[in-house]
């Protein structure tokens, strides 16, 4: 019982990487304003700078056993590193990627950058929350400085219809995420996630009524059910999926490339801090609510992507359709399979981000190039991005050598360990049909033929970092062990 | 004497409605706004009173901090709307279907 | 005697590999020669064989070359056994080769295919050699598909001509089918002796006699019938008996000397040979006999009716072989495997006489076959006449002349068999020796009597052949005279063929017949007594009224039977058989299996449609994104009531 | 004289590949030299792969030129290579028909020849890989990976409807092969090791449970085989792809069904494959006799020789499958051995006979740019030489004694019997089929008078055409009159997978 | 029936009451109007349950803030009332249906029957000298500094949101007037005289 009384200072070092993104962000703010548009790159530099130096806080505040602060409302421990730091990565190659983008939009201002920098803020908040309040915080955090960077082309009709979708969507999810957190608080009498798993654990399946608890089981599962859909709102499985498709579409492609790399990782944290922490216990619960969302998933997001003639749209529901396969790791139940889903989507976010980021090559000034045709004949115009793209496709198809097969092989692999052998069998036939749309980028970049002869112009370091995001989902393919490992190890899988 | 329970019907009731006002309402964007603040009245009902029958003040904070997200949720939803009417010169929910499909 | 062996089966296949491979640089020349050499080689080789084996009989050669595979537990071996009946095909199939070789120099001289044609007959006489050297099934299939595969090549040699290719096609599919079952008749025969090595095969022959198998469930039939039967099959095909017997008479397509040597001389006798051969299994299956009897009966008979309405010279031959090679059938039917054999050997000179000879007719009227435009060619031709005249009475076994011995043996060997349908067969072949008159006479009249018919311009150029062509025909038909009459009395009742051929006791006709043989002058005035005889004669007069004395008549009988006529000219109709619902139908089929299975079932429904319903199902789906917000949130309600509703199903469902 | 612990297997396995890098580094600005750096990786990779036979210890059935290594130790999957009497002929075969394919695509291919000839190094590594690997998830990445290259290479290079063909192939495989993958995973749940030589030893394993492995086993290799009523990608993939593509398809990945259960279904699922083996024989003869009619009405010369193989690759599944039936007729082994070599030995004279035609139907489509049968006729007249080779294959294609083609369906036939007198009857139904078909295309393409000034205009092979064909023809022969070599090879390996498979796990 | 029960359900009846009517009204601006009655009901109720310092809160910041900046965005929109309540009776059927579904559902669980007063016995008051707000205030700065923190970023986002979205540069879009410039212009600013040659209709095509 956390009082007034007996109050000592919180030690605030395990959150200085946080501290130090909210100090960064706020004086990038400030910079900003002075600086004329010739000077923006100084913006963007000192953003990249942050995510550095938060980088390099967190990798030296880094320790194996878990602590707590702020009266254990917020943990720091190595899962969260781990999540923490593929978040500023896929952050910056985000920040790459999208200059020119921004620049040729006029989108190149402060705003975004600080945006972005408080949906990492936010996102930070989230992975390392241990109470429900601070998480419901960083979402919150995350999810409005997302909603503005949708609407903020602001010229751009679809864009801020997009923005209102993702807008009333999402509050509707944080409310009905807030209910479930209200029914726990009042089964469990704390919004402590430590506490709440510790009277979670008397949770008996099967018995409605334990003696201790009146009515526990059915309040547990009752809240249970809304926290699951605000998870799986911020993770977009059907049938919550709904905004998916519009905002990746209407959003513009540098906004569309954030929100579907670093959140992803951040809803993921969010998943483990509620499911696997706060109520492992009720693992029999979930899993079975998880599977009707992963078949569903899997299903929408692969049939319905077939039918996409727009690249974003497409790669929208692809997302749904990973989303279903890293549930098939979560259901598992066991730290391994917890382990499996971390890589999975670890290895999506970069996959995703690459994805994004050859559209953002192909397109310049005045063409969005995110439509499938704009892909066509790549390999006559430029073999070495085609065949990044390549790579990155097969990789989200799942056919090795790419890292793709291994993040469906562990979460498989996961879900065959708890006997859902059908299930595994249902995904891999569902990822067949998956196959499918990527191959017909594939066969638009290789099999046909183009006049289009305009040579591609990125900046020298887009060019690198999206060769490397390529390779790496390549070289992962052939050694996909360390990360595994990893993975892993920071589980602490024995 | 006034049951725990009788609050959180209450709260189940108007978090109900406010669901019922986002998807029946077929036009008014303002009104999605309002459901969802009502929606948020709703959960912070059922905060308030579980933090009162079981005499733990850490619901009410968190009521607090729900009031501010809700107000600052809202500013940024007004200010979507605004350009959102600024762009389709209309907040009807049926006029935002340019995405589909 | 390995080496021997050896000599003379790679003799030929030297040859034959110089010849083609390197055919341009040799020349015409040297490829003749060097074709020539190899045959020539292994002919006197295996005259040393011969006079090894059969004069100084020593023991039967019985060794394997090399190991082709071992598998599971099996060994499959290329080796020779040689033994007396080996060593007179040897002879026989060398001797003729050679004489071919030679009379293709005359014969083919300005053709531009002359070295690849070498190279395939010496790849034949290579061929025919390693069957009969054989000493396990595994060779003699090869043997047997190689001769198959030559036959092919050489049928089709003139492979611009529609008809030749044609004609090849149809020989080597007709052959696939005898081999068909000739192949799963030695599959048949592993199964059981668990072994391809003759030896051992025909060793453990008695104590399977008694085996029975059952194909079609319930019915036990005995193993032996059923090996005999198949391999019988494959002797069908190579052997030209009905019903696939179609594609001999398409085989004259190829150049004449391939029609003496294949179709006539050696390949087509390979299957009496093999059943010759085969002869421990055959005798332990009287039904396996039966049916060999009476196949070869009907083919002896019926096919020498066709001769008779034919009026390509070489067509006439090739019915005759057919009809031939019925009597040697018949042989074997009645277990007179030597018989057989014998008149294999004695076959094999006159007719290939006969071939060489029409042959050189051919090439005397410039390539023309057809006999209504020929007649009186005698003043022109003398030596071919002279030949062709021997060699006609040789076939219709006119007393002194070869076939005269061997064919009488058969008659008398079927008289004396015991097996049913022996009546009918001895009944077939005596008229089938009337027939045999009949129609050879008919072409000797025709080609050489009767007023000439060719066009003045061809007159002119009628000229006898070359020596090089007329020295075979000598050599042949002296053979084609003297051969009989040597060779009856040891080859048939003095034991000849020792153990190589095998002879169950209350089969043994020949032993009966041999009973009251008093050798060869006996024989002949005792034929002269006989039926066969006098139908020969008959046959003779009726040709000479019908085709010499009053042309008129062929013409009335032609009309007066003219159904039977049709019947004749179409060849009973077997390959319109064969074209209309063999070959057509299983076109058919293949076509309906593709479009209707593969494209429309597997592809359209399996697949496409497969691919297209997901497709559809998509376009269908995603009318759920129906970009209106209030649906969107609807389906996060609907979820809600999803989520919401099961457990608390469950767990209403407990309590109360 | 190397070494024992010499890395043979992944040096012949990484060499083609980062050889094929290379190339792609070449680009296609160097195209000479992109042609000789190709030819020269396939033929060294060609030349190191022989010391796998002459160095292959036949006295034994265990796995030889072993390599070990962990790879992803968190699921202890391992970088685990070696090769035995079913493996190693099938590891020489690709070499082998690598160097063809380079030769073949020499001077045809224009456009891209650099990543032309970089896909098939590439693909060559892979599949020798897949035939060497002895790991689950090895062979799966490797099986998987390979489908890419070809994809490209039918997608790229290929013919009218080749975009159409590529994805047909690429789907159809791949669902397939994804369930293996989850037959995968379960044997990995059983075992705890994706090591293959593990799955085999699977104690006790209930029917239900073999006979759903046995089936995903079966989608995945039935599709690669291809038996019927799957093999409908075949004819499409062939038709449109290059030489090349097909050649490769026809002689490597074709076997890797055939491989796949030998490998995988027999001895991981004794009982389910003896459960089953019913439909295994009667798929398989439909192979032989219901393609065989298809393939008699092509009027396409690919799709002719695509269907043939179909038809072919019936026997060597015919072989495998008819062993349990074996047993229970004879008791002994022996009649059994005899069908699995005759099917392993028509699998690598089918290699080099499909191989050979595509190549030839290759030589003639670069000069007339057609496959219809009817846009021929009369060949021999102005290609003699390249006719002779022509038909040498064709009569090889209809098992001509000693040739190749004869002495695998020698053996399945001879052993067929020992299971069922139909069995082997309907399996020599080919002797005619086989025959009808192919000599009825020789006869209209090849004989015949001049067909067309197409025809008329041919020039006969030159040399590098004629050093395939010949190479080729050398092998067809070779291995029909004295396939003991060969063969001998197997017994230990087949002697000791029988063994194993005679014995139930129930 | 004690005095507080009556209060609670006509504050209850009420709250439902302008709830209902918040999503069926015609008029956002009645909408907006029955949102604050709502808000003041809830208000009331929280003061039942004894949570002064939020139930002031709400009434400061909701309905003096909030609920005005709404007023204020629907005045300043002009939106076509006459199209606002156009088919939502044709939805309400399955719309109620599904609302009502739930509601059941949920009360099934929150209702008495988990939460009556013999499971959850309402708690003594506190005593007079109880300050609501002070206890709020303890462990808002100690307790829940971290929580303070980051809704202080969260309002810091909303501000740069607002801004950002809806802050027009006025140079875009507003106009002056320069007298000088318009006295000083000439006629070549103006008029631009422009030779064309004269075209004829074929060339066109």
């Amino acid at each position: 019982m956390n009082s007034a009384a007996n109050f000592v200072i919180p030690d605030f070092l395990p959150a200085a990487p946080e501290i130090f993104v909210l100090g960064m962000a706020c004086l990038i703010l400030l910079v900003d304003v002075y600086l004329s548009q010739a000077r923006r790159w100084i913006t963007y530099a000192l953003a990249q700078l942050t995510l550095l130096g938060a980088a390099l806080l967190t990798i030296m505040l880094h320790q194996a056993e878990p602590s707590f602060t702020f009266n254990d409302s917020f943990i720091r421990d190595a899962m969260g590193g781990v999540l923490k730091l593929f978040i500023y990565l896929v952050t910056g190659l985000v920040f790459i990627y999208s200059r020119e983008y921004l620049k040729s939009r006029d989108l190149y201002r402060g705003e975004y950058f600080v945006l972005s920098l408080f949906a990492v803020l936010g996102m930070m908040v989230l992975v390392s929350a241990h109470s429900l309040l601070t998480l419901y915080l960083g979402l919150e955090l995350l999810s409005l400085s997302l909603y503005t960077m949708v609407a903020l082309q602001r010229d751009s009709a679809v864009a801020s219809e997009a923005a209102m979708k993702y807008f009333v969507l999402g509050a509707i999810a944080s409310g009905m995420l807030l209910y479930g957190m209200s029914i726990l608080y009042g089964v469990t009498g704390s919004l402590n996630i430590a506490e709440i798993s510790r009277s979670a654990a008397q949770f008996t399946p099967g018995a409605a009524m334990p003696a201790e608890m009146p009515g526990g089981n059915t309040l547990f599962i009752f809240g249970l059910v809304f926290i699951i859909i605000g998870i799986a709102f911020k993770l977009g499985a059907v049938p919550f999926h709904m905004w998916i498709p519009d905002v990746y579409h209407g959003a513009p492609t540098a906004v569309t490339l954030f929100l579907s790399s670093a959140p992803k990782i951040a809803a993921f944290a969010m998943l483990m801090r509620l499911l696997a922490e706060g109520l492992g216990a009720l693992h029999g619960e979930w899993q079975t609510m998880l599977i009707i969302l992963a078949v569903l998933s899997m299903a929408v997001g692969n049939i319905i992507a077939i039918a996409q003639g727009n690249m974003k749209r497409m790669l929208a529901y692809s997302a749904i359709a990973h989303v279903g396969f890293l549930l098939l790791g979560v259901l598992n139940g066991t730290l391994a399979g917890y382990s499996a889903a971390m890589f999975y989507i670890l290895v999506y976010a970069l996959m995703s981000a690459g994805g994004f980021g050859m559209i953002l090559l192909l397109s310049r000034a005045g063409f969005e190039a995110d439509r499938l045709e704009d892909f066509k004949g790549l390999n006559q115009r430029s073999p070495w991005y085609a065949f990044m793209m390549l790579l990155l496709m097969f990789s989200m198809a799942g056919i090795p050598p790419t890292v793709g097969f291994f993040a469906k092989l562990v979460v498989l692999q996961a879900a065959v360990e708890v006997g859902l052998v059908w299930l595994a069998a249902f995904a891999v036939l569902m990822s067949v049909i998956g196959a499918y749309y990527y191959l017909r980028i594939v066969k638009l970049m290789y099999f046909d033929r183009t006049e289009e002869r305009t040579p591609l112009s990125a900046p020298y370091d887009m060019r690198v970092a999206l060769s490397a995001n390529g390779l790496a989902v390549l070289a992962l393919g052939v050694f996909p062990g360390p990360l595994l490992a990893l993975c892993n190890r920071v589980l602490g899988v024995g | 004497m006034i049951a725990l329970s009788d609050y959180l019907i209450l709260g189940a009731i108007l978090f109900c409605i406010s669901m019922a006002g986002i998807f029946l309402n077929r036009k008014n964007v303002i009104v999605l706004l309002m459901s969802i603040e009502l929606m948020l009245l709703a959960v912070n009902m059922n905060f308030l009173a579980f933090s009162h029958y079981s005499g733990d003040i850490a619901g009410q904070v968190f009521v607090f901090f729900i009031l501010t997200v809700a107000a600052a949720e809202s500013a940024i939803g007004l200010a979507i709307l605004v350009v959102l009417f600024r762009n389709i010169r209309a907040i009807n929910v049926e006029d935002m279907a340019k995405l589909k499909g | 005697m390995e080496t021997l062996a050896l000599g003379t089966v790679l003799g030929p296949l030297a040859g034959a590999i110089v010849a083609g491979l390197f055919g341009k640089q040799i020349g015409r020349a040297g490829a003749h020669w060097v074709a020539i050499a190899g045959v020539a080689l292994s002919f006197i080789l295996s005259l040393v064989v011969f006079k090894q084996i059969v004069l100084d009989s020593a023991p039967t050669h019985n060794a394997s070359v090399y190991t082709w595979l071992v598998s599971g537990g099996i060994r499959f071996e290329i080796g020779f056994l040689i033994d007396k009946l080996t060593a007179l095909m040897m002879v026989v199939v060398t001797f003729v080769s050679l004489m071919v070789h030679i009379y293709t120099i005359g014969y083919m001289r300005d053709d531009p295919g002359y070295q690849r044609f070498f190279s395939y007959i010496a790849l034949f006489t290579f061929s025919m050699l390693m069957l009969v050297m054989a000493n396990n099934f595994l060779q003699l299939f090869f043997g047997w598909e190689a001769v198959g595969l030559v036959s092919y090549l050489l049928i089709g040699f003139w492979y611009q001509r529609e008809s030749a290719i044609y004609a090849n096609l149809k020989a080597f599919l007709v052959n696939r089918v005898g081999d068909m079952g000739f192949l799963l008749g030695i599959a048949a025969v592993l199964l059981y002796f668990n072994t391809l090595d003759y030896a051992e095969v025909f060793q453990a022959a008695p104590q399977l006699a008694q085996h029975t198998i059952e194909i079609i469930p319930g019915y036990a039939w005995s193993v032996m019938t059923v090996i005999c039967l198949l391999l019988f099959i494959g002797a069908m095909g190579k052997s030209a008996q009905v019903p696939l017997h179609v594609w001999l008479p398409d085989s004259m397509e190829g150049p004449t000397p391939i029609s003496a040597l294949i179709h006539a001389a050696t390949m087509v006798t390979a299957g009496i040979f093999m059943v010759a051969r085969m002869s421990p299994l055959f005798e332990f299956s009287e039904t396996a006999l039966s049916v060999v009897l009476v196949i070869g009966a009907v083919t002896a008979l019926f096919m020498g009716l066709l001769g008779i309405v034919q009026n390509d010279i070489k067509r006439v031959i090739a019915y005759s072989t057919l009809s031939q090679l019925g009597y040697m059938t018949v042989a074997l039917g009645a277990s007179a495997y030597a018989a057989g054999i014998f008149h294999l050997m004695t076959h094999a000179f006159y007719k290939a006489l006969l071939f060489l000879a029409a042959g050189s007719v051919i090439i005397a009227l410039h390539h023309e076959q057809d006999i209504r435009k020929m007649g009186g060619l005698y003043k022109y031709l003398p030596w071919t006449y002279g030949t062709f005249l021997i060699g006609t009475l040789a076939l219709i076994g006119f007393p002194g002349f070869s076939g005269f011995f061997s064919k009488d043996a058969i008659i008398e060997a079927v008289r004396a068999s015991q097996l049913a349908g022996s009546g009918f067969a001895y009944a077939a072949v005596l008229i089938g020796v009337f027939v045999t008159a009949l129609y050879s006479f008919r072409l000797l009249f025709l080609v050489f009597h009767t007023q000439e018919r060719m066009d003045a311009h061809t007159r002119e150029h009628v000229h006898e052949s070359p020596p090089v062509v007329i020295w075979p025909l000598v050599l042949l038909a002296i053979l084609s005279v003297i051969a009989g009459f040597i060779y009856i009395g040891p080859m048939l009742f003095q034991g000849f063929f020792g153990e190589a051929i095998f002879v169950l006791p209350q089969h043994d006709v020949l032993q009966q017949i041999g009973a009251q043989f008093h050798g060869a002058w006996w024989f002949m005035i005792h034929g002269l007594t006989g039926w066969p005889f006098l139908l020969a004669m008959a046959g003779i007069v009726t040709a000479w009224l019908c085709y010499q004395k009053y042309p008129e008549i062929p013409g009335r009988i032609q009309n007066a039977l003219a159904p039977l006529y049709r019947l004749l000219e179409r060849k009973y109709y077997f390959d319109d058989f064969n074209d209309a619902v063999l070959a057509a139908g299983s076109r058919a089929i293949g076509r309906e299996l593709w479009h209707g299975g593969d494209e429309k079932m597997i592809d359209g429904v399996m697949v496409n449609g497969t691919a297209g319903s997901v497709g559809w199902l998509s376009t269908v789906v995603r009318q759920v994104q129906s970009g209106y917000l209030y649906h969107y949130a609807f389906a996060i309600i609907i979820g809600l009531l999803l989520l919401l509703g099961w457990p608390l199903w469950s767990l209403f469902g407990r309590t109360s | 004289m190397m070494p024992a612990d010499f890395p043979l297997l992944s040096l012949v396995i990484w060499l083609p590949i980062f050889g094929g890098l290379l190339v792609l580094a070449l680009s296609d600005k160097y195209t000479q030299a992109v042609r000789i750096v190709s030819l020269s990786v396939a033929t060294l990779t060609f030349l190191l792969t022989l010391p796998l036979y002459t160095q292959f210890n036949m006295t034994t059935a265990d796995m030889q030129f072993v390599e070990l290594a962990p790879w992803i130790s968190t699921f202890n999957i391992n970088y685990h290579l070696g090769v035995d009497g079913i493996s190693m002929p099938l590891i020489l075969l690709t070499s082998f028909s690598t160097v063809l394919v380079v030769l073949a695509g020499w001077r045809v291919i224009e456009y891209k020849l650099a990543q032309y000839m970089a896909a098939f190094l590439i693909m060559e590594g892979l599949m020798i890989g897949v035939f060497a690997a002895l790991d689950a998830v090895l062979f799966y990445v490797l099986w998987e990976s390979m489908l890419v290259p070809m994809f490209l290479i039918i997608g790229i290079w290929g013919g009218q409807r080749r975009v159409y063909a590529a994805i047909k192939f690429f789907l159809y495989t791949l669902i397939g092969s994804v369930l293996m993958l989850v037959a995968f995973l379960y044997l990995y749940y059983r075992t705890d090791s994706f090591a293959i030589l593990d799955f085999h030893q699977i104690p006790q394993f209930d029917l239900t449970a073999q006979i759903l492995v046995f089936l995903a086993f079966l989608t995945a290799f039935a599709v690669k085989v291809p038996m019927w009523p799957v093999h409908t990608w075949l004819p499409d993939a062939h038709v449109e792809a290059p030489t090349g593509g097909s050649v490769i398809l026809a002689a490597i990945m074709l076997k890797m069904g055939a491989y796949g259960f030998l490998r995988f279904s027999l001895p991981i699922t004794p009982d389910a494959s003896q459960a089953l083996d019913w439909l295994m024989i009667t798929l398989s003869l439909i192979a032989v006799v219901y393609i065989g009619l298809v393939a008699l009405v092509q009027e396409d010369m690919k799709k002719l020789i695509a269907y043939s193989s179909i038809s072919h690759m019936g026997f060597v599944t015919l072989g495998f499958f008819i062993a349990f039936d074996i047993f229970e007729n004879t008791g002994s082994m022996q009649g059994a051995a005899l069908g699995v070599e005759g099917g392993l030995i028509q699998m690598l004279s089918h290699g080099f006979i499909s191989a050979a035609l595509f190549l030839c139907v290759g030589v003639m489509y670069d000069r007339v740019h057609s496959r219809n049968i009817s846009d021929y006729g009369g060949v021999v007249n102005t290609m003699p030489v390249f006719a002779s080779f022509m038909v040498l294959f064709a009569l090889a294609n209809t098992g001509l004694p000693g040739t190749s083609g004869f002495v695998g369906e020698f053996m399945v036939i001879l052993s067929a019997i020992k299971a069922n007198f139909w069995y082997a009857a309907l399996a020599a139904t080919t002797l005619v089929l086989g025959a009808a078909y192919t000599l009825w295309m020789v006869k209209r393409v090849i004989f015949g008078a001049i067909a067309n000034q197409n025809v008329a205009a041919l020039q006969d092979i030159n040399a590098r055409e004629f050093l395939v064909l010949a190479l080729l023809a050398v092998a067809v022969l070779g291995l029909g009159l004295w396939p003991k070599p060969v063969v001998d090879v197997m017994h230990p390996t087949v002697q000791h997978l029988l063994e194993h498979i005679s014995q139930s796990k129930l | 029936m004690s005095a507080e029960r009556i209060i609670f359900y006509i504050f209850a009846t009420t709250l439902v009451l302008s709830a209902l009517g918040v999503i069926t009204a015609r008029n956002p601006v009645h909408a907006a109007l029955l949102l604050v009655l709502a808000f003041f009901t809830s208000a009331a109720l929280w003061l039942l349950l004894e949570a002064e310092f939020l139930a002031i809160v709400l009434v400061l910041v909701y309905v003096g803030a909030v609920m005005v900046l709404f007023l204020f965005v629907v005045m300043m929109l002009d939106i076509n009332i006459a199209r606002m309540r156009e088919g939502f009776a044709r939805y309400l059927p399955v719309g109620a249906l599904v609302a009502v579904l739930i509601v059941v559902q949920m009360v099934l669980v929150v209702g008495s029957r988990h939460f009556g007063l013999e499971h959850a016995p309402a708690p003594a008051r506190h005593p007079a000298d109880y300050s609501n707000t002070e206890a709020l205030g303890r462990v808002l700065y100690t307790v829940y500094v971290y929580p303070f923190e980051i809704a202080a970023a969260i309002l810091l986002v909303a501000i740069i949101a607002a801004i950002a979205l809806t802050l027009r540069k006025r140079t875009q879009n507003t106009k002056y007037q320069n007298p000088s410039e318009q006295v000083l212009v000439r006629r070549e600013d103006r008029v631009r005289i422009v030779k064309m040659p004269s075209e004829k209709k074929d060339e066109r095509s």
